[in-house]
């Protein structure tokens, strides 16, 4: 299969799937190698940039995902009304800081260096999927440990931990 | 003028102290030289929303600013102490103020995330599932009924096929008994000896269960000479042992 | 607004709200006239038949909609519903070559050649389609008769069943 066929049929199934899809469940679907299914994602993701399309391709962690231009947002908005697009509070944001960058860590931890209690803000940043449990440290009373998810990198439109500023 | 400050527009003492500390405009390094701690403690009694409740944290904290502000009207040790809470606080807040200005970055990057949209899921009606199932050679097939046949008892072909198949009786116990009988009439006879000609599995049973009936009633005995050796039936009844 | 800015905007529009959207209401979310957006949905449909795109526009009446190519619905159907592999296990496979070398045949047939109970495997073997109840034995309780199917000729790569090697 050439790769500007692969890429065209990756868009299909991204269109359709809507949510995200990890790169080997599309190599086993076009019955292609992981390299050439990277190849064929590169190649598309060049071509919505040279073409300016209405939509781009980001990555967040493995998975995939066909999200619309930016610079679109304000027509996109103006057709999507009412939009209930929610940001999240200045606490739930402290608490995701320390999480992402200190991952894996405790609430414990957390509690530590803002000073409150962060039962909450924990729970909250749970059921939105923006952190999971990772496993229990090795000390009293085992603690949950937290680490940051895929929709946290998708929530903040980066393909990686490592892209977040480093602390100075 | 006093400026009154709701403690929950704080995410907690730490974040009070730093609003305290940027209005003072002065370096975190010198909240113990400036008024930060008395302003700290004056926010949290006269907030209009305190509640001992909620304000755990706050009333901490002002119980920690007082002490160190007490060390310091006591002379001070030789070399600064091991644990200073004077610098474990100075610390925390540098951390707490690290924090707040990663969470303002990603709140930006937050801003512009909002700005893309995805879609949902299309709904399509999908074909039934594909099935593939791996090890279905014509091999592994012939393999498989060889080992049935392999396990299956030598001459029972006809009985296998026709399970359902009730068969006439072709041999009777009445009959098999005549049999023996006939035959101890020309002389004893060794048990094996019943048996040839290849009966099949019926008739053996069949000639067996006419034979313990002819013991039961008296009819023929059999006598065996050592254990596990041959055993020879005789017509008639066996005489009892001093009979002779 | 520029026709191939409008096209992309559109497409990003389309693919958001994933049902039709009348051009009516594009025209206002772009401020252009109903014309204009006629001439950019056109622009963008020859777009999509000259890159053979992942996806098609479709025009219902007054409604826009974006559909996937229909030459790639077999990759999005295989990505949505993964081929599960499956094996046969050594009791399974012994029971479909008693079936198939001695077909109709009962589950009681099968058990006597087996020496052991089959209910679990002819079960299994209806399930993936291997057999097929025929009918019933004119016989005490009239057993189900089993058959193979034409999915069993598919997996074993023969036309008829008479192609399965002779007994010896």
């Amino acid at each position: 299969m050439e790769t500007i066929e692969a890429s065209h049929i990756i868009e299909a199934i991204l269109f359709v799937s809507g949510d995200a899809v990890t790169v080997p469940d599309i190599a086993l679907a076009l019955n292609i190698s992981e390299m050439e299914t990277i190849s064929a994602v590169e190649f598309l993701q060049r071509e919505y940039e040279s073409q300016t399309r209405g939509f781009t391709l980001r990555r967040y962690g493995d998975h995939l995902k066909l999200e619309t231009r930016a610079e679109y947002a304000p027509y996109v908005e103006r057709m999507l009304q009412p939009v209930q697009r929610q940001s999240l509070t200045q606490a739930s944001l402290e608490t995701l800081a320390v999480i992402a960058y200190r991952q894996p860590a405790t609430k414990g931890m957390v509690e530590q260096v803002r000073g409150v209690k962060c039962d909450y803000s924990v729970q909250s940043l749970l059921n939105k999927g923006l952190i999971k449990e990772v496993g229990r440290k090795e000390a009293l009373g085992r603690p949950i440990l937290y680490a940051t998810t895929d929709k946290f990198l998708e929530h903040f439109g980066i393909s990686d931990i490592r892209e977040l500023p480093t602390l100075p | 003028m006093a400026v009154f400050f709701r403690l929950k527009q704080f995410d907690g003492p730490l974040d009070l102290l730093l609003h305290l500390i940027g209005k003072a405009k002065i370096d975190i390094k010198d909240i113990f030289v400036s008024q930060i701690t008395e302003q700290f403690i004056d926010a949290v009694r006269t907030a209009p929303d305190f509640d001992p409740e909620e304000a755990s944290e706050f009333i901490a904290m002002a119980a920690m600013l007082v002490e160190i502000k007490s060390r310091a009207l006591l002379p001070r040790p030789p070399k600064p102490e091991e644990d200073d809470p004077e610098q474990a606080l100075i610390a925390r807040l540098t951390a707490y103020k690290q924090l707040k200005e990663s969470a303002e970055t990603m709140a930006e990057f937050e801003k512009s995330a909002l700005r893309v949209f995805g879609k949902l899921p299309e709904e399509i009606p999908l074909p039934p599932p594909t099935l593939e199932i791996d090890g279905l050679t014509l091999d592994a097939l012939w393999q498989a009924l060889l080992r049935v046949a392999e396990r299956a008892p030598k001459g029972e072909e006809e009985a296998e096929t026709m399970p359902q198949d009730i068969r006439r009786d072709c041999h009777t116990v009445e009959g098999c008994m005549k049999t023996i009988q006939k035959r101890l009439r020309a002389g004893a006879t060794r048990f094996e000896e019943l048996f040839e000609g290849k009966p099949n599995r019926e008739e053996i049973v069949t000639l067996f269960i006419a034979l313990l009936e002819l013991l039961r009633l008296g009819k023929a005995y059999a006598t065996q000479n050592d254990l596990l050796g041959a055993i020879t039936l005789h017509q008639g009844r066996r005489k009892a042992v001093g009979d002779d």
